[in-house]
This record gives structure tokens, C-alpha cells and sequence, in this order.
């Protein structure tokens, strides 16, 4: 600190910064941080009838080794990769189709389509997994003739109820409904693609599969990193649709078991089966885990590599 | 002769490839629709009609509005919707009030703890905040406001305000720092500039945030059941959750109930559909 | 005095409440203000927890039989209520559900039983000429009849639920293969297996119904099953006395009820008269007078009555005598007149470990009908589920 | 290389005309620039001859072959954008070999193609370099050479030097020129920065409301521009223009009375005007001298702005406006100061009130109007 | 209106120093224009200046007073930007009127006062526009409105003109110099455009890489360069230069021999130098001339660039490099031609092998370093 430095006025202690922040923060630790460190910290308890003793890792080892629970864990853990990979091949190509479509120059209409197949995605779980029961039930038969008059009766099964089948359509139902958002996201890159670009490669002698797969699918490879990223985190966080179709038990025979009803199942018991709140806080440390991971793997190999572009 | 050859090869090219564009889009959105109809439609059905002919409109011997009557006389859905247009409305406006102030700040200013602060909003991205329910229970309880919607707008607070806080950062980056630095230059306080210049501009950001932090909140389930189950506080997703579990034989009033659940947020949507794509070709979430 | 508040899984009975019961108990307690607030049934259980631990339940706190409840009373969140005059209604078999291992101390009042046999439509069975089954014999020729003589699905049930196999199949026709109280206290003490011939039986016959269940089945949920049989395209439906609420409002043809057909003609009988419904106190509630005023109005002969036939397919457990005016559901109380009463063997402490032999049940059973696992596989896999934590098994 | 003939082009969007009629023809190796005011037409003629956008009306010809209905990637063109539009994804090489590959060149040869650009164009050190890390006028030339690897018959560029700043784009003009004269390329520029127009040009194609207003040799344009709108596009800074009345008609000699009543005298043929017809009077700011004592004005400075070697003064001369002129760096001049000028009447220019030039007699130069 | 006084200014980020002690005195109503390189810390001067960036070391007075801690909105200063910075959901007026509301003004005075500027700035019809609805000359002039309203005691513009193009640039420059003649405002002016700095500055601060090169006013600079550096930033096209060798030492004359061997006397004194010391020959394209005779140069034209008035000439000399020469825009070169032409020995410029120049003798220009 020189002398002419101490001369200096004072800057005015930053209130601003407080007032900006302290009301976000302060309902966001309160509500949402301090409740799941809370959990995550009963992980390491073991409550019975009321008194918690400190056990250590002892949940976390029953959970994967102990046949009772380790089954079931593992199932549900691969059940959720077959549940993203699903989304992953499914969710993000058909959005990355619809917003390719949607975005070509000079699209009629294109605002309504937008609109409408965002739709699903705006309903709850309440509604879509009724009205699929409705339409996949053969009791009602609406998919049943529907096959028959294109040809394909003999196909038609009850596939929310078979256990192979079971996890596949839930999976479509769910891709179903959110293939809005990757559309959506994917679709607002292309738009920002400048139309200077494409035209040079028009003009360069790509035709539009080539110009697609040569310049706009690099560009808007961040995007599909991102909503890959996106799918990831909210599908090993699903329930919803899970258990509004098929319940907590996740039938048949717990085909359709993923984390999220694991954790329910656990964390809350389930008809008679009662809940365990520090078994329950160890799946969804897991939970916590294994997003964790993931995301990291991801940051880590895919993220480095891919670059943003400003155009 | 010519002219009709090249316009041919022009423009014959590119009318049979925007039919097939129209094609997929119009195919795919049968696809996203059809269910949705279905419902709409079967709900103004009599309940034989329903399973005689599921895919039929309604004619003059099977149209009924019975199922809405049901659903009107006996569930309060008046004042369900109302309780759920409070909660989201309330919600998501304070999530794009605090997360837009959260997100100044933290790119704006350089302090200490700007990193932890960032981390922490970005961890709540990740980690579903249902996670924590007990904890969350008990402290409403102890402060007093289990069963109250107070309750649920907390939460959704906060369980919407990573993401805001993360897409409103990102579009507070592109916003130049020569309009702020002229705001200062011309004497304006801090907050003068959050509200009068930074606010305004951060509009399509927000229909974006809006969108994203609605769906969840309208839709949940959990937190009105566990929060808020009391018949005065019952959201509409929870009534009509509650209307299918109790009238579950009874479709036609079901699928009534479903139509009705689906009209607000579609309303909504339709509101802020217009400024969502603004929103998302202009920033963050590219 | 004061209000009360009570949580309850049965949301299809609010509006009795609201009409019929809470008016009839103001007649008597003008000043004392009764909520009923229901949650659906497949959340109670998790809800009720969590607003329990948070202190936010109601007064009263409707019970499920057996664990779940006494896990409630264990971590002090129901009032003893060995003391309430009331209970002194109640027979030792019905208090049972509810009452601490070493029978002690209670927790709850009971409040009903539901029974399980079958529903079938009079109008289908007078069609194709046939009679309700006695036999498991004629059980089967009526399916069959059904089956190939007209378009009708001969059974109503689906196995996307997983529980409607377990309660409406397994607990609804295995006492008589396990003969009643006799083979669950045998299973408890330690003294049978579930690997014995009787428990391989009932899933061998609940394997034989594949071929009578309709179209789909296995995505066919509960409320489908209802509805096939409400609309008249099925002709018998394994049922809950509970379910003669719905089918009186929905179907528009005469049904009629019998029990699960026994082995030979003569044989004794068995029925599943499970205790299905209790009620306690909050330990945490502000009003416990008026909450024992309200449970011991619930003990009276008035009551009992209001509630079985407001709720019919409810049955009181009350040793009042009362008359029950629905013909179906008097056709079901009318069994225990004949056969012998037992509880669903799955409930009373053997569902207290992991694995848990109800949600055990409910998947083998399933899985059994749909054809994905053998009776005896099923046998043996919640054989070794017991085994694991269960001393007497062990 | 390759001639252009436009042959009556329009072109509609919708119901908006926004090209009537060009008629042009380019010839072999020529470099032909398009300029006019913002929203002229110039970018649109452009994507037409590119065929990016389809001709509403018309023939091109490319070779004398009619490439109408012709996709952009077989009329043998090459367009550089004004915002360079690189791949950002590509490094240079890449962005440079795109096009090649595209067509499905072997590699050796596009090894070959794009690295002897390179050189040419100076950025061979530069191969491996994305975009983003580039400077502007790297970026620039990145495109240019991008153009050039495909051996195009014509050249389109589309205001290529707008985004430089003032001293590269100096530069980059020079560059530019000199890279002209060596690949004897056929180019089409479009521009609205006059410098950049006479320096460039062989031919110049003035542009007005999607018209064509003068072709011409940039002199000939200088010196002989057809129309005021011309006059006053070409040159730096602007002609000053005056509003005047026909005193005395003549084919040698016109005179003329300004607003303030002052006579002047142009050496301009009037005949086909009558007197008393209102015209208006061109002065370039350099052709105005304060030693001249011929058909003075005068006014006070308002503003000098000296560049050096030479200084502006910005003159209000009474009732007739503002004025500027050109005079040596070595002046002493002041704001404020009162100046008298003279006008040579040979260096004026009269317009009449369609905006048409009437013709000057005894031009001092005479140019070719087309090279 | 306000003097400002900058001491030993310095400025460091992190690790890296960009302003290595600045001195510079402004007085009252000065239009100093800063000019220099890209990235050599101009804009970081103008931060300073403004309060929006700490100074690292070294004191800023404005009107005598101590102001390095204040905040920018008790300097009494107003800035205006490169990207102009309007609000973009404001409307004209009300951004103009933002600062003067939020001081709390009322509203007669506010209206007063916008309206005022507006006119004096010819954007009173545009005040219900919005900024997007305004071509980039209005929103410009707007920017400076928003500047004028709050009667600051300095102006600070940075780079204000870059984003105009060519014509509207010198247009608005044009209305700037009036506007200052008219405020009588102290102006800080940041450009890298050298005709801008000519033009408007009253005193020109080249900088160089965070340092001040030289200090003065426009003419002095062009003629009296103190470096290499200055003497190659000011003037257009720019100063053609060529290494020599000194062969003969004089305070009057000094001879110099070129790479090719040939020899050119200059009229300056070289006394501080020894014979063979490596020189640096400045030569201002303008200042040759294809009709002097003395130290003639001779080479093969690569390009011409006809500008109407004036040509330039590009011309490359074997052995030397590359030249540039304007000449008068009647004459006949093509490109292939071969030239000779001749260096007034007094119009030379000599710089040693620091850069810095030799004191030139007889300079027929005397102009005072500073206005
Ligand atoms: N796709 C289009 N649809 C409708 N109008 C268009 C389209 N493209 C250009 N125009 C209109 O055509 C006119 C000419 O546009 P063009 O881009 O050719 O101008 P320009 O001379 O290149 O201008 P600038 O110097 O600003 O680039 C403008 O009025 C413009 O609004
Ligand atoms: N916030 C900062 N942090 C670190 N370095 C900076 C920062 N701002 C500027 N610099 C560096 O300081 C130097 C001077 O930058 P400045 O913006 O003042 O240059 P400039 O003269 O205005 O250039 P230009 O003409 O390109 O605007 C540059 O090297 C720049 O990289
Ligand atoms: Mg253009
Ligand atoms: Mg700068």
C-alpha cells in the first residue's frame, strides 16, 4: 500500500451483493442443501424404532453385497442404463430430427408444429400414463386395431405387462413425452447457426445431407452434449412415470425397477414393508453418487472436447 | 420451353422435399397429439361409448357431459386449479426474480465464494430435491407451515432455482458490459441497473426459465401429497390424481378430469411459447 | 369439543363420511368438528409416514392391520389405547390386527373386516345355464363353458397390479388348501413350510387360471379387471366384499357372490375374513378427548350399522348384531356362518423382514399366472425369503 | 475465367420487386464492382448470379451457357461473405479444403491446391488454426483462399472488407488488387465504400432501387457521372451541390444564378433546357481553388480538418448551404475565418431536375468510358 | 468543462502490466485524441479515466482534485462507447433521459434538457424510436446525446465512430468536430483511425504498448515525427520506409546510401550519428513527385489505384521493396509501367536504429508541437 493508496476513499462495503444473492441463497440452502445433506447424513445411521446409531459405511456395504438388497439394487441400476440408453438412442436422435426439419429455411408452419410436439411434454405424469395404459391396454383395444388394419395384428401384445417388454414401453412412453426438450434446445442451435455458413457450403458443392453432416451436426454437437447430459440426470432421477404406471413394485417381477422406485420403495416402505430412512438415504446417496460420476465422466471425455463456437 | 425445364428442376426439387419435411412433421405430430385427443375426445363420451368405439367423435346418443359434471360436483376443482395457478404462478415469478438477482450477482461481481456459490447452485441440478423430503417436512413443520401453500412455493423455489440461476447466467454473460458501465457512468445504483436495464433485457431469458420451471411444478405430485394434502391446499394434479384413484372405473369422468387438467397448462405454455424461442436462440441453453 | 382431523387410505368412502357418518356423530357431539381427509391408497402408507415424523397428521389415524401399524405405535406415534371403553366391543380375534406381540397392549380399534370370494354376473351364468361353482371341479367345468361357449373373458383379473394375485387369488383361495387359521399358525410357529403341498397347490390352481383370464391380462390393471366385469364382458370376478361398492354403482346387471370352491363337496370351508381397517389416536394429537369420544362412538351399535351398509363389503368387527341390507354383501357375511374365518397369512409379523413376504407374494404370484415362474419355484422363493431372517423358519 | 451476361434480371420476394431489370455484361477477367446505398440490391443480384436464390425472371448466361435453374455448386462461382462465413469448426485447412473434398478430389491434390492458395495468400503458417484464432484480415484472406482452391470461373465477393478496420482494410484492398491481376480471375464485388470501388474496379456498376444507374471506367464515373445520383456516389468527400436557375441557355457556355443571386458560368451544353429551368450545380471540394478569381463564392469556415498534406474547410456560404473544399495541408485556416474561392467553369457540373448530367463541354479528360 | 491531470498512471492486471506510468495534462476544453495500435491500452486508459477500472498506481486529478478512488458517477464525467451501449428497451428519450431521472431531476428540467440536445444533435423527431429501429449514424448520435444531457465536466469516447461505415463515418466525424467547437467540452478521444485523429484532436497522444509515444498537435506530429512508430501512424497511405546506412555525417545534410547501393542526400542532422550507423529513411508517399529530379528513385509499378482526384501508385523497387507514391489523378500510369521519380532531400526523414528521429533541417513546415 503506497501513501497515496490510504488517501483514497473508501469503497462502501458491497450491501448490494447480499441484497442480490441472500434471498436466492438463503432459500435455496435452507430448502434444498441443508434438507439433502441432512439425508445423505442419515446414510450413515441406522434408525430403529426411533433411536439412530452411527454405523458407518455398514448401509452402503449392505446395499451392494447382502443378497436382500444388493439384487434388487442392481437390478434397478441396470434397469436405469437401459432406461437412458433408450432415451439416449431414441429421445435425441428423433428430437435432433424434428428440430433439423422444423429449422429448414422457409418452413411453413413451423412455429405450430413446434407448439404441438412440444405438447406432451407439458403434461403430468398424472395424465400421460393414463391415457398410454388406455391406448397399449387390450382391453380397450385402440393400438390392437390399429396394428390389424396396417397389418401388423399379429404383434400386438400386452407389452406394459410382459417383463420383456415391460421397461421398453415405458421407456418410448417416456421418450414420448420429453423428446420436446431436446428438440426444442437442439432446434434453437440451428437457428443460430448464421445463414452465411450454410449458404458457403451450398456454394462449396455440399448438398444439404452433406452440409448437414459436415457443418451443422459439428456445430451443434455442444447442444447434443448437453441434452446428453441433461437425459442422463433426469432419467437416473425418474419415478414418476414409473410409479404412476406400474407402482412402487415396479412389475412384473421388478422388469421396471429403476433407482428412483428403488429409493421410494425403500426410503418409504411399501404396503407392508416398512421404511427404512437411513437404508432409504443410502440408495439416494448412491443416486447422488452415480449422477455424480457420470456427469464427471462426461465433463471429463466428452465435454473437453467439444467446443463451443461463436459465430 | 426453357423457363418450364428450369423451373422444373428448380423448383419441382424443392417442392417434393418440403412435401416430405411436412410429411415427417405432420406425422410426428399425429404422434404427439393422438393421445392427447383421445382423451379429449372420449371424455365427452358415455362410458359404453368409450369402449364400444374408442377412436369415434361423439354423436347424439353418445355425447354426455356427464363426466364433467361428476368432476365439477364432486371435486373442488375450481379451487384446485386456483391453489395450483397461485403456487406456480407465485413459484416460478420468484424464481425468476431471485435467480435472476443470484445470477447478476455471481457473474457481474468477482467476490469471494463466487466459485462455491456457483458449484452449489450447479449441484442442485443434479440432485432431486424429493431426496430430502423428511428434512424438508420437519422444517416446514417447525416453522409452521405444513399444510399451507407458503409450504410448496418454498420448495418449488428451490428446487427451481439451479437451473435458473444457471440459464440466467449464462445470458447475463451476453448482455454487453457497456450497458451497465454506461449505467454506471451515468450514476445509476446497483440496483437501478438490475431492475431498469438488466431485468427488461433478461425478458426472453425468463420465458425460457418460465418454461422449464412451470412443467415440473404444475405437474408435481409429491410435495402437495406430503406438504400440502389438506383439502383447502390440494393442487390440481394432486386432485386429479386423487379423482383417477378414486373414480378409476369411472372413465369418463376421468378422462373429463384429464381434459381439464390439461387446459390451464396449455394456456400457460401459450403464453410464454412466443418468447421461448426468442429465449433459447439468444443465450444460454444452446 | 374442538375439531379432529382423521387420515385415511380410503378416499372412495369420503363422501359417507361427509354425508352420512360425521352428521349421524354430530347428532350426539354437536360441538366437536370431524375432517375427513383421505390419501390414496397406494401413498398412505409413505405420506402418513413423513406427516407423522413431521407432526402434521390428523387426530386419528386410520390402521392397516398388523406391521405397519405396530411399527407406528413402536416409534410413538400412536396413543395406547388399553384403556378406551370401547374395545370391550371387540372379540380377541378381532382386536388381534392391532394389539403388540406379546398382546399387551392395543393400539388401534378395529373397524372392519373385508371378505374375499368371488363375484359372478347372474345375467352371463343364467345365459350359458350354469350355477355358482361349490367344487373346484365344477370351478373349472363353468370356466370352461364360459370359455368355449361364448365371447365372454370367464375370469376378470390382471396381474399388471401384482397385488389383485396376491389377495385376490393367493389369500382368497388358499385357506382352503391350507385349512384356515390352522396353516398360518402352523407357517408362524415354524411348523410349515411355504414350500408344503398346500401353499405349491394354490399357486398350482392360480397357474391353471392363465387360460380363463382375458385378452392381455398382464397389462390389465385393476380398475380394467372392474371395468371388464362392470361392463358385462366377463363373467366372474375374483373379488373383495369392498369391490360391491363399485359394481352397485356401475354395472346395470343382478351379480351374485360365492366362496372359493373347496376340493370335494362336503369339505369344510375356509374364507379369507381379513381385518382389514383399524383406527387409532395421533400420540401427537391436541384432542385426544374428543378423539376417544369419536373412537368410543365408533365402538356402538350405531355406528357398526351406519357403517356396513353405507360402506357395503365393510364388514364390522363389532359383537353387535346389525343388519346388513345389501344382498351381495349379505351373501358374503352369510359365509361365516358356514366356514371358518382366517386372516391373510402374509400379515402378522412374517412381513416384517427383507425380504418382505407380502411384496414377495404379490410377484410370485404374478409371476405364476403370467407364466414366468412355476408353483414350486414360487414356493421355494419365498420359502428362502423367510428363511433368511425368521427364526422359527430358520 | 468465364464471361456473365445478365439479360434482363428481376427478381421478386414475395410482392416486393427488388430487382427490375439488370441488364450487364461482364467480360472475361474482368472486375466488375456493384455499388449503391444500403438496400439497393446488390447482395440479392449477387445470390443470384450465385444461385442461392432463383431468378424470378431473366437469363444468365456463365460462358454464354444459361445457368438459370442451375444449382450454385455446377456454375463453376466461388462467394466470399462479407462475414467471411469460415467453418468454425475447421481449421484453416480444412475450411479451405472443404470444398475440394466435397467434390471429391484425391488428396494429394487437395494437399496441393490448398497450400499453394495458401502461400499465395500468405497464411500457410497459419494451416492449423481455427477460425476464432485469427485476426480479422487472417480471416479474411482464409476465405478469399477458400475461393480460390476451387479454381472458380467467376468470383463473387459480397462487401469482403466492411468488418476491417480503417488501415487493414487499406491493406487488404492493395492485397486484393494485386491478387486480381494475378489470377486474371472474372470477379463481381459488391461494396458500398466508393474508395474501395474506383481503386478495385475495371468496370463499376452503380446501383439505385434495384436499377441499374451508370456503368462505366471508375474516371468516366469521376468525371462524367450520367446521373446526380452518380455524382454524388462517387468521389471524397461528396460533390457539393447547389440550387441554381437557367439564366442564359447555350451548347458552349450556360449561365447560371444561384439562390443568392450570384451568376456563374459553366462550360456545360443547356441547349436542350429553356430558360429559367431549374437545374442544380455539382462542384467536386477539390476542384475549387481560393486562387482562382473566376465565379467566386464566398462563406465562413466552420469547421478545418486538417489531414496532413492536405486540410477540409467546411464553409456556410449565405443562403446557399454548406460547402466544402479541398485545400493544400499547408494553409493557415481557422474556424471562423471568411474565405473566397472561385469554381473553374469547365470543372462544374450542371444536373437538371430530373437528376440527368447535362453534357460538359471541353472536359479537361477525357476517359474511356468502359476499359 | 474541466482540466485533467494524469500522473505516473499505471495499470497493471493480475500479472500484466498494461500502462507503464502515464503522464499527460488536459486542459479545459481540449479535444485529445488518443490513438495507437490495437491492444496498446487506450480503452484501458479511458476506464481509468471514466472510474470503471482502478487505477494500479499514480494519481488522477480532474479539476485539481484527487479522484483515483471515486466512483465513476462523482467523476462528472460521460462516456461514450464503440457499441454505443444504448438501452435496448428504451426508447430515444428515455434513453437519454435515464441519467437525469435516476439524479432525481424533475421532469419539466429532464425535458428540457433532452429535447434541447435532440435538436442540437438533429434526433428530436426519432425520440419515440427504439434504438433497433435506428440506423447506426442516429444511434450514434444518440449515444452522445445521452453523453451531452448530463453536462459532464469531461467526455470520453471510445472508438466512437468504428462502427460506421465509410461515408456516415466521415459525416459524423464532420458533426463531431462542430459539436465540440459548439460545448467547448474537454474530450478524451480513443481511435486507432489516424484520419480521425488528424482531424478532430486539438493535441494527439500516440501510445505504444502502454506508453506514451509522443504528444501534439496533428500537424506537428505529421511533421515532426519523434519515432519511427509515430511517423509511420500518421499520414495516408502510410510512410514508405528504407533501411540506408549513413555515409556521410552533417548537421545540415547528411548523405545516406540505400540497399541498392544508390545514394540520397537529406536535410538532416545526422551529427549524432557515425558514419555507417544503419538509419531507417522515411518517405511520405505524398511528399514524391515523377517530376523532381533530385535523388531519384525508379521501379516498376504493380498497381494503380485511381481515387479520381489523385492516383497511388504501387511500386516495386528492385533491391529496396515496395514504395507507395500518390500522384495527381489525371495522369496515364498502368500497372507494368515502368517509373522514375525524384525525393525533395527536405522532405526526408531520418530515424537511427532506436527508431527515434534526427532533427530535420529547413523543414519548410514550422508548426507548434503543441495548439
Ligand atoms: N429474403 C428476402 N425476402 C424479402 N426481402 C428481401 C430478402 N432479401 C432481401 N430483401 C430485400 O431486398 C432489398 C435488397 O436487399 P439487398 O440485401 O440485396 O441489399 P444490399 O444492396 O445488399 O444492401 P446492403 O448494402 O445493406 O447489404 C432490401 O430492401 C431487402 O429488404
Ligand atoms: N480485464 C482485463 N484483464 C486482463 N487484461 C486486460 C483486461 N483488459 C484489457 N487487458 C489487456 O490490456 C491490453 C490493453 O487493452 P485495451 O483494451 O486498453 O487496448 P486498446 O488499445 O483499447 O485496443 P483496441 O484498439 O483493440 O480497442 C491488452 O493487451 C488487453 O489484452
Ligand atoms: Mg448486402
Ligand atoms: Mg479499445
Amino acid at each position: 500500500m503506497t501513501q497515496q493508496n490510504q488517501q483514497d476513499e473508501k469503497k462502501p462495503f458491497p450491501w448490494h451483493l447480499v441484497i442480490f444473492l441472500a434471498p436466492a441463497l438463503l432459500i435455496y440452502v435452507t430448502f434444498s442443501v441443508y434438507p439433502l445433506l441432512d439425508t445423505l447424513f442419515l446414510s450413515l445411521f441406522n434408525t430403529q424404532q426411533g433411536e439412530s446409531t452411527f454405523v458407518g459405511l455398514q448401509n452402503f456395504i449392505t446395499l451392494v453385497t447382502d443378497d436382500n438388497w444388493s439384487d434388487a439394487f442392481w437390478n434397478a441400476l441396470l434397469n436405469n442404463f437401459k432406461f437412458f440408453a433408450i432415451h439416449m438412442l431414441l429421445q435425441n436422435p428423433i428430437g435432433l430430427l424434428l428440430a433439423v426439419l422444423l429449422s429448414s429455411p422457409k418452413l411453413r408452419l413451423s412455429g405450430t408444429y413446434r407448439t404441438l410436439i412440444f405438447m406432451p411434454t407439458m403434461l403430468s405424469v398424472v395424465i400421460i400414463g393414463f391415457v398410454w395404459q388406455l391406448l397399449l391396454s387390450p382391453i380397450w383395444g385402440i393400438s390392437e386395431n390399429f396394428l390389424y388394419s396396417i397389418g401388423l395384428g399379429q404383434y400386438f401384445d400386452a407389452w406394459l405387462g410382459k417383463e420383456g417388454s415391460a421397461l421398453i414401453t415405458l421407456s418410448f412412453i417416456s421418450v414420448w413425452q420429453f423428446v420436446g426438450i431436446p428438440m426444442m434446445l437442439i432446434y434453437a442451435t440451428l437457428l443460430n447457426i448464421p445463414d452465411d455458413i450454410v449458404d458457403a457450403s451450398v456454394v462449396d458443392g455440399a448438398n444439404p445431407l452433406q452440409t448437414f453432416w459436415y457443418i451443422k451436426l459439428p456445430l451443434i454437437l455442444p447442444t447434443i452434449a448437453m441434452v446428453s447430459i441433461l437425459t442422463f440426470v433426469a432419467n437416473f432421477n425418474a419415478f414418476e412415470l414409473i410409479y404412476a404406471v406400474k407402482g412402487a413394485l415396479a412389475g412384473p417381477n421388478f422388469s421396471t425397477d429403476l433407482m428412483g422406485t428403488f429409493f421410494y420403495r425403500t426410503f418409504f416402505g411399501f404396503q407392508l414393508q416398512q421404511g427404512s430412512a437411513s437404508m432409504g438415504a443410502a440408495v439416494a446417496t448412491l443416486m447422488f453418487l452415480i449422477i455424480l460420476v457420470g456427469v464427471m465422466l462426461f465433463l471429463f471425455f466428452v465435454q473437453r472436447r467439444i467446443q463451443r463456437f461463436q459465430f | 420451353m426453357k423457363i418450364f425445364n428450369d423451373l422444373l428442376s428448380s423448383s419441382s426439387r424443392n417442392v417434393s422435399k418440403s412435401v416430405t419435411v411436412h410429411a415427417i412433421l405432420l406425422a410426428y405430430t399425429v404422434i404427439a397429439l393422438f393421445p392427447i385427443i383421445v382423451v379429449i375426445i372420449n371424455a365427452f363420451k358415455t362410458r359404453k361409448a368409450i369402449f364400444k368405439d374408442p377412436l369415434g367423435l361423439p354423436d347424439s346418443s353418445s355425447f354426455t357431459l356427464a363426466g364433467f359434471e361428476e368432476v365439477l360436483l364432486r371435486s373442488n376443482f375450481g379451487l384446485y386449479s386456483w391453489n395450483s395457478l397461485v403456487v406456480t404462478l407465485i413459484a416460478v415469478s420468484l424464481v425468476l426474480l431471485l435467480g435472476a438477482m443470484a445470477a447478476w450477482a455471481l457473474t457481474e461481481y468477482k467476490f469471494r465464494g463466487n466459485f462455491i456459490v456457483t458449484f452449489l447452485f450447479a449441484m442442485g441440478i443434479m440432485i432431486p430435491i424429493r431426496l430430502g423430503t423428511v428434512s424438508i417436512l420437519s422444517l416446514m413443520v417447525e416453522l409452521n407451515l405444513a399444510n399451507t401453500l407458503t409450504a410448496l412455493v418454498l420448495v418449488y423455489i428451490a428446487q427451481g432455482l439451479p437451473l435458473a440461476v444457471y440459464i440466467l447466467s449464462e445470458f447475463v454473460r451476453t448482455i454487453p458490459k457497456e450497458l451497465t458501465e454506461a449505467a454506471r457512468c451515468d450514476a445509476v445504483s446497483e440496483y437501478k441497473i438490475f431492475f431498469c436495464i438488466i431485468l427488461p433485457l433478461l425478458k426472453p431469458a425468463m420465458a425460457t426459465v418460465a418454461v422449464f420451471t412451470m412443467i415440473p411444478i404444475w405437474n408435481d405430485l409429491w410435495f402437495p401429497l406430503i406438504l400440502a394434502p389438506g383439502e383447502e391446499t390440494r393442487t390440481i394434479t394432486l386432485g386429479v390424481q386423487q379423482f383417477v384413484g378414486q373414480y378409476v372405473t369411472n372413465w369418463n369422468s376421468v378422462l373429463s378430469a384429464l381434459t381439464l387438467a390439461i387446459v390451464p397448462v396449455l394456456i400457460l405454455y401459450t403464453i410464454f411459447s412466443r418468447q421461448l424461442i426468442r429465449g433459447l436462440t439468444s443465450g444460454a441453453v444452446k | 369439543a374442538g375439531t379432529l382431523s382423521i387420515e385415511s387410505w380410503r378416499s372412495d368412502d369420503a363422501n359417507i363420511w361427509s354425508d352420512v357418518i360425521i352428521p349421524a356423530f354430530n347428532k350426539s357431539h354437536p360441538d366437536t368438528k370431524v375432517f375427513f381427509s383421505p390419501t390414496p391408497p397406494t401413498q398412505y402408507n409413505s405420506a402418513l409416514q413423513a406427516k407423522l415424523q413431521a407432526g402434521t397428521a390428523g387426530d386419528l389415524i386410520t390402521c392397516r392391520p398388523f406391521d405397519t401399524s405396530l411399527t407406528l405405535y413402536q416409534n410413538g406415534y400412536l396413543d395406547n389405547l388399553n384403556d378406551l371403553k370401547g374395545l370391550s366391543e371387540f372379540s380377541g380375534v378381532a382386536k388381534s390386527a392391532w394389539v403388540t406381540d406379546d398382546g399387551q397392549d392395543q393400539f388401534c380399534l378395529p373397524m372392519a373386516s373385508v371378505i374375499h370370494g368371488f363375484i359372478y354376473n347372474k345375467e352371463i351364468f343364467k345365459e350359458l345355464n350354469l350355477s355358482a361353482p361349490k367344487t373346484r371341479d365344477e370351478f373349472f367345468k363353468v370356466l370352461d363353458t364360459i370359455k368355449s361357449e361364448s365371447r365372454y373373458a370367464p375370469l376378470a383379473m390382471g396381474t399388471a397390479d401384482q397385488w389383485e394375485t396376491a389377495t385376490m387369488g393367493f389369500q382368497n383361495i388358499g385357506p382352503n388348501y391350507w385349512k384356515g387359521e390352522t396353516g398360518r399358525k402352523a407357517l408362524l410357529d415354524g411348523k410349515a413350510k411355504l414350500t408344503d403341498k398346500p401353499y405349491v397347490d394354490t399357486w398350482k390352481e392360480l397357474a391353471k387360471w392363465k387360460p380363463y383370464l382375458g385378452h392381455g391380462f398382464e397389462a390389465q390393471k385393476y380398475s380394467d379387471s372392474q371395468n371388464l366385469f362392470t361392463l358385462g364382458r366377463s363373467a366372474i370376478y375374483p373379488a373383495g366384499s369392498w369391490d360391491i361398492q363399485t359394481f352397485n354403482n356401475q354395472a346395470d346387471f343382478e351379480f351374485g357372490a360365492f366362496p372359493p370352491p373347496v376340493a370335494k363337496a362336503g369339505d369344510a370351508c375356509y374364507i379369507s375374513d381379513h381385518t382389514d381397517i383399524g383406527i387409532g389416536i395421533n400420540a401427537n394429537s391436541k384432542n385426544k378427548a374428543a378423539a376417544r369420544e369419536l373412537l368410543n362412538w365408533m365402538a356402538s351399535q350405531e355406528f357398526a350399522e351406519l357403517f356396513a351398509n353405507a360402506v357395503p363389503g365393510f364388514f364390522p368387527l363389532s359383537n353387535h348384531k346389525i343388519a346388513i341390507k345389501d344382498p351381495v354383501a349379505q351373501e358374503f357375511i352369510s359365509w361365516r356362518d358356514n366356514c371358518e374365518s382366517t386372516i391373510r397369512n402374509s400379515y402378522q409379523i412374517l412381513s416384517r423382514g427383507t425380504p418382505n413376504l407380502e411384496n414377495q407374494l404379490w410377484n410370485v404370484s404374478a409371476q405364476v399366472i403370467n407364466g414366468t415362474m412355476t408353483p414350486e419355484a414360487a414356493a421355494q422363493e419365498t420359502q428362502k425369503g423367510l428363511e433368511q431372517w425368521y427364526a422359527p423358519q430358520q | 475465367m468465364a464471361s456473365v451476361k445478365l439479360n434482363n434480371i428481376k427478381k421478386r420476394f414475395g410482392d416486393v420487386d427488388v430487382l427490375h431489370g439488370i441488364d450487364l455484361d461482364i467480360k472475361d477477367g474482368e472486375f466488375v464492382v456493384l455499388i449503391g446505398e444500403s438496400g439497393c440490391g446488390k447482395s440479392t443480384l449477387l445470390r443470384l448470379l450465385s444461385g442461392l436464390e432463383d431468378i424470378t425472371e431473366g437469363d444468365l448466361y456463365i460462358d454464354g451457357e444459361r445457368v438459370n435453374g442451375r444449382s450454385p455448386a455446377k456454375r463453376g462461382i466461388a462467394m466470399v461473405f462479407q462475414s467471411y462465413a469460415l467453418y468454425p469448426h475447421m481449421n484453416v485447412f480444412k475450411n479451405m479444403a472443404f470444398g475440394l473434398k466435397i467434390a471429391g478430389k484425391d488428396k494429394a491434390f487437395v494437399d496441393n491446391k490448398v497450400l499453394e492458395a495458401a502461400k499465395k495468400l500468405k497464411i500457410d503458417h497459419l494451416l492449423d488454426r481455427l477460425p476464432r484464432e485469427l485476426s480479422g484480415g487472417q480471416r479474411q484472406r482464409v476465405a478469399i483462399g477458400r475461393a480460390i482452391v476451387r479454381d472458380p470461373k467467376v468470383f463473387l465477393f459480397d462487401e469482403p472488407l466492411s468488418n476491417l478496420d480503417a488501415s487493414l482494410r487499406v491493406q487488404t484492398r492493395v492485397e486484393l488488387g494485386k491478387l486480381h491481376q494475378e489470377l486474371k480471375a472474372t470477379v463481381v464485388y459488391v461494396t458500398h465504400d466508393q474508395v474501395e470501388a474506383m481503386t478495385l474496379g475495371d468496370k463499376i456498376v452503380v446501383m439505385n432501387k434495384g436499377r441499374v444507374e451508370q456503368v462505366g471506367s471508375p474516371l468516366h464515373l469521376y468525371h462524367h457521372p450520367q446521373t446526380q445520383f452518380v455524382a454524388g456516389f462517387i468521389g471524397s468527400p461528396k460533390m457539393n451541390f447547389l440550387s441554381a436557375r437557367v439564366m442564359e441557355v447555350g451548347s458552349e457556355s450556360t449561365q447560371i444564378m444561384l439562390e443568392s443571386g450570384r451568376m456563374i458560368s459553366a462550360a456545360v451544353d443547356s441547349s436542350s433546357l429553356e430558360k429559367g429551368a431549374h437545374v442544380q450545380l455539382g462542384l467536386r471540394p477539390e476542384h475549387m481553388s481560393v486562387t482562382c478569381d473566376e465565379n467566386t463564392l464566398e462563406g465562413k469556415i466552420t469547421l478545418v480538418e486538417h489531414l496532413g498534406e492536405q486540410s477540409y474547410l467546411y464553409v456556410d456560404i449565405q443562403q446557399e448551404g454548406e460547402f466544402v473544399l479541398k485545400v493544400d495541408g499547408d494553409n493557415q485556416y481557422q474556424a471562423g475565418d471568411n474565405v473566397t474561392f472561385g469554381i473553374k467553369p469547365n470543372s462544374l457540373y450542371l444536373f437538371n431536375h430530373q437528376g440527368n448530367a447535362l453534357p460538359r463541354v471541353n472536359s479537361n479528360l477525357e476517359t474511356k468510358p468502359l476499359p
